[in-house]
């Protein structure tokens, strides 16, 4: 009698169960303002990253071309997994002396892991994290990129 | 005729056939492969197939500077990050007798019970979707949402942060970090009602994972199975309170044990120590002591020849971080002790005799990270 | 010619003596049956359509998400998109697969679905063909479809797709049984197999009303073994994503597979319009005794709506459970099978019978 | 989104001027129509970038939008793999495998640092391919270690307008030019 008792409430226990777990969905089904949905492409105006996202490393340039990185190479050291490649360059100085200077700050996006050394160990603050994340494109070599643009030189008052 | 009579006429009921489970299955989460042989849906044995993406990373350490090993660990266990970063931070710290700032530990014990949670939240809804239940993946996904918006707001990433480094953090949390974790916390204990009703109390769910892959306790301390899956056994093994480290020794929080081990106490182990992490994190959340976000460290980490071993609880269990050192500014050998390995030897063991659907349930309920079996 | 929407019997036999009196009798049925063929093949094909868009969107508002909504209107343009991906993709043919099982196989699942669908009752008078034993035939005919999943896995060459439709054998035949045993409660009450004279039977309430408890534990125990009958969640063991990748029908690609996937939809519909028919009254609006007024207004509604309504809202049902619970285990299945739902099942033709002799329905 | 909007049009415009004569009939547009509004991925991850994809089809970012929810798990079925995470030299021929047992048209997106290039494993290791276009053809490279489920949608979006480009006449010309 025991076991015949116990085959009813199993039932009424399994289907209990069962409408709780239907409950749950049910409720969301009935409640669409708690769809958390983000539309990507449409809200790219108002998507805003969080300040300290890190998107890509960019060198800021200001209004005459220049920007702030002596070449010295400490971020391509600190570099990991040598996505960072510093290509140096003389110039004669004035006074007569041969001067090292950036030549090609080259910045591997594809092989970059973002952990955030190379901006960490820079001694000018030459580069610092930019918020963009479209990064994808057809070709893989478009992802090597130099950072100091064409023509750019150094800001006078950075002493390495 | 007569030979054709004469053959051995072979027996159905022994014939056994092979299907590999993998490299590319949904439910091996990862590129594992199984060689499971089954005699029609019964698992008789399987053999794991690991190296599929074995990357080399503690060779690769031996190329890198200790800061430089931090991304590397990352990338192990990618869902228990933080965790497996503290483990290589307190080794470096503990090597060098660096004391680190009070606000470095306290940072540093939230942030591994949030990842703790982020992990247990996918363990959730991937298991769910082991099971069938296509729904639990969506819930436990929008949950884990709110913890990776803290993340990325203080760290400025959502999986990987590389945040913590030798004697500190890479930089001060965000003034808005407590506030928001207080407001996830309220968030979420709403929200794990959710995952309780769902699949916990489900009677499917339940009939499927009750009694299933039982692993006893003695098998789980000779297998060296730690982390939830060792504790649903019975198996006191949970480094925060047998081996302090960080601030749980000055925090309140249970060590849940299981009786009978089988895949629905695996799964109810988790469930705890998510409601436990949050326990946790609301005892620190308020009291985080100003000061420095890092202690003074030299410019060039150079570790003392020896050898120095520490562990911390991971996600997944415990996870033992192993340097010889010869004196250089990079480890002579690296060795990690990571906790899937050893719960994945266990799979074959408890699963003989089950069918390939429970063969899914209790890897599910294992929660092995493929990257961190094969390194 | 007298037509309206509330009754299409004069507007078919307007069609029929139309031809019969333009053509030799041969070619008459002939073009007939064309006609016929080709409006449920587009039937077919329009709902197999808007149930994978129905089921899309569905899931996605019980996930707190908003589906498909960039192809078209709220994106119901969004399966057309998949069809037009699915004809021009790549028909991959297996070494060392049957090849003649294997390219049958698709056609049997679908040719099935298809066939049921002629004796079913859309509206009054709106049906192919009306049998007397309608019951019987849309039972007999949808569980051909199991053929072709057997076909199918059999002739793949793949243990996944093996496995995939041993389970869907076993499933299939079992819970066949249920689908069977719980119809038979109703046409104990209805007293016919005539699914035009079980509507008919339903004017003055629904079988669901009219049969007391054992007609409600009937339509559950029809909901639970016909959603196990088309293989859906949580009884889609043959295609258990997690466990068989994608079960019996692995190795399929571009239109086979989509034939699978329109299949299942479509047996869907037809176990939803079954319930509908048998128990909800088919085209039948709702009416409650007495109040003349009520029944006047709801007689308004065209018998199209009420039927599709009462369909899509079985089809709803169907899929909220397919997205809450988890997927059972092939023993568990055939022990709710044969431990719960048959024993129900025959308790409840005993009661229902006891309740038609005694003359207690209403 | 704008068409210049996108990143990276110069490669677009080699792809369209290579296509010479051809041009795009109304058949090639509904066609195209189809296969970019119903991209189906096919379950494979590897390792951490799979945790991003599996956020990108979650409520949040929600994939289903572009019509991509129906993740197939049979390569037989699936259009699109997103190789997501690192391919070692042992995985490399499940993966050529796995390639080649997609029915066309198929394609390939290379999903954060490890598939594209080998990233951070592309030193120093001994069993990484540096780069999963080594193995089969990509179509498009979305970077980032691992790429926000955001990067990986405009990833597809891109991969959206490479397949507009196809034509009936030539349908795989866009990987043939590399």
């Amino acid at each position: 009698m025991n076991s015949f008792f116990k085959y009813f409430t199993d039932i009424f226990y399994a289907v209990k169960s069962l409408l709780t777990g239907m409950k749950v969905t049910g409720r969301y089904f009935f409640s669409p303002w708690e769809i958390v949905t983000q539309q990507y492409p449409e809200n790219r105006k108002t998507l805003k990253m969080y300040d300290r996202f890190k998107g890509e490393v960019i060198m800021p340039h200001n209004e005459h071309n220049e920007h702030r990185c002596t070449g010295c190479g400490i971020c391509e050291t600190a570099c990991p997994n040598g996505s960072i490649e510093i290509l140096q360059a003389k110039i004669d100085m004035p006074d007569g002396k041969k001067k090292r200077i950036i030549d090609k700050h080259i910045y591997h996006l594809d092989m970059c892991t973002f952990c955030g050394l190379c901006i960490k160990s820079c001694p000018s603050e030459a580069i610092v994290w930019g918020q963009e994340f479209e990064h994808a494109v057809f070709d893989r070599s478009k992802l090597t990129k130099i950072l100091n643009k064409p023509g750019s030189s150094i800001i006078k008052d950075i002493v390495e | 005729m007569k030979e054709i009579i004469n053959l051995p006429v072979k027996n159905v009921e022994e014939e056994e056939y092979h299907i590999n489970m993998g490299p590319q299955h949904p439910s091996t989460h990862g590129v594992l492969r199984l060689v499971v042989s089954l005699q029609g849906e019964i698992v008789k044995s399987l053999k794991p197939h690991c190296g599929y993406i074995h990357r080399g990373i503690e060779k690769m350490c031996e190329k890198d500077t200790y800061p430089q090993i931090i991304h590397l660990t990352d990338r192990m266990d990618y869902l228990s990050a933080h965790i497996n970063n503290h483990a290589v931070c307190m080794l470096v710290e503990k090597a060098l007798e660096v004391e680190v700032p009070e606000r470095v530990t306290y940072i540093r014990t939230i942030i591994d019970e949030l990842n703790r949670i982020a992990s247990h939240q996918l363990w959730w809804c991937s298991f769910g979707m082991d099971m069938g239940g296509l729904t639990c993946f969506f819930y436990g996904l929008r949950d884990r949402e709110k913890i990776l918006d803290i993340f990325e707001e203080s760290f400025g990433s959502r999986l990987l942060h590389s945040y913590y480094t030798p004697g500190g953090l890479m930089m001060d949390i965000h003034p808005d970090f407590q506030k928001n974790v207080k407001a996830f916390i309220k968030y979420f204990r709403k929200k794990i009602k959710d995952y309780d009703d769902l699949l916990t109390g489900n009677i499917i769910m339940q009939l499927r994972t009750k009694g299933v892959g039982i692993l006893t306790k003695e098998d789980a301390i000779s297998y060296g199975v730690t982390g939830p899956s060792g504790r649903a056994s019975g198996f006191a093994c949970d480094v925060r309170k047998h081996h302090p480290y960080g601030v749980y020794d000055k925090t309140e929080f249970k060590e849940i044990l299981g009786t009978k081990g089988d895949t629905f106490e695996r799964y109810m182990m988790r469930m705890h120590e998510m409601l436990e992490s949050m326990k946790i994190i609301e005892q620190l959340i308020d009291n985080i002591p100003a000061g420095d976000y890092k202690a003074k460290m030299k410019a060039v980490i150079k570790l003392p020849a020896g050898e120095y071993f520490q562990r911390v609880e991971a996600a997944r269990g415990e996870l033992g971080v192993y340097v010889v050192s010869d004196g250089n500014k990079s480890p002579y050998r690296m060795k990690f002790r990571s906790p899937n390995f050893s719960n994945l030897s266990v799979l074959d063991h408890i699963s003989r005799g089950c069918k390939i659907a429970d063969l899914v349930a209790i890897g599910g309920s294992l929660d092995y990270v493929i990257p961190d079996i094969d390194r | 010619m007298n037509f309206s929407i509330y009754d299409f019997t004069s507007f078919n036999q307007w069609i029929d003596k139309f031809l019969f009196d333009n053509l030799p009798a041969f070619w008459a049925i002939v073009v007939e049956m064309t006609i016929i063929g080709l409006v449920v093949l587009l039937f077919y094909a329009l709902v197999g359509l808007f149930l994978v868009y129905a089921e899309r969107k569905v899931c996605a508002f019980m996930q707190n998400r908003v589906g498909p909504n960039r192809v078209g209107p709220y994106g119901f343009f969004q399966t057309i998109a998949d069809l037009f991906k699915l004809l021009m993709k790549e028909l991959v043919y297996i070494k060392n697969a049957d090849r003649l099982l294997f390219n049958i196989a698709p056609f049997i699942v679908i040719i099935a679905s298809f066939m049921a669908i002629a004796a079913i009752p859309f509206a009054k008078g709106l049906h192919a063909i009306d049998f007397d034993i309608g019951i019987l035939y849309v039972i007999a005919v949808s569980s051909l479809g199991v053929v072709g999943i057997l076909l199918a896995g059999w002739s793949s060459n793949n243990k996944y797709s093996l496995i995939g439709a041993m389970r869907s054998g076993a499933q299939i035949v079992s819970y066949e049984l249920s689908v069977g045993l719980s119809l038979i409660t109703i046409i104990i009450l209805a007293g016919t197999m005539q699914f035009s004279a079980i509507v008919e039977g339903q004017a003055n309430g629904w079988f669901i009303f009219k049969g007391h408890i054992p007609a409600f534990i009937a339509f559950i125990v029809f909901l639970i073994s016909s959603t196990a009958e088309t293989n859906r969640g949580p009884f889609d063991l043959a295609e258990a994503e997690s466990e068989l990748t994608a079960g019996f029908h692995t190795e399929y690609s571009g239109i086979k597979f989509a034939f699978f996937f329109l299949a299942e939809y479509m047996n869907m519909f037809i176990v939803a319009s079954i319930a509908a028919t048998v128990f909800w009254g088919g085209w039948m609006p709702f009416h409650v005794g007495g109040w003349a007024g009520f029944n006047h207004i709801m007689d308004f509604i065209p018998p199209l709506v009420w039927y599709f309504g009462k369909t899509f809202f079985i089809i709803w049902i169907m899929m909220w459970i397919k997205w809450t619970f988890p997927r059972l285990r092939i023993d568990q299945l055939l022990t709710l099978e044969w431990k719960y739902l048959l024993p129900i099942n025959l308790v409840n033709i005993l009661i229902m019978a006891f309740i038609v002799l005694m003359g207690w329905h209403f | 989104m704008k068409e210049s909007d996108f990143r990276d049009n110069e490669t677009l415009d080699l792809f369209k001027k290579s296509g010479g004569n051809i041009f795009l009939t109304t058949v090639d547009a509904m066609i195209d129509w189809g296969r970019s509004n119903s991209i189906w991925p096919l379950t494979f991850a590897t390792s951490c970038c799979g945790i991003e994809m599996m956020a990108a089809g979650a409520a949040r970012h929600d994939f289903a939008r572009f019509g991509i929810e129906v993740y197939r798990a049979s390569p037989r079925q699936a259009d699109v793999i997103v190789v997501a995470g690192t391919i070692v030299n042992k995985m490399a021929p499940v993966l050529k495998r796995l390639y080649d047992q997609m029915s066309d048209p198929k394609y390939v997106i290379a999903m954060g640092a490890c598939a594209v290039s080998g990233g951070p494993f592309f030193y120093n290791t001994y069993h990484v391919i540096r780069g999963v276009d080594h193995v089969i053809p990509v179509d498009v490279y979305v970077p980032g270690c691992p790429p926000r489920p955001e990067a990986l949608l405009y990833g597809v979006m891109q991969l959206q307008r490479k397949i507009r480009l196809e034509t009936m006449a030539n349908p795989r010309k866009t990987q043939e030019l590399k």
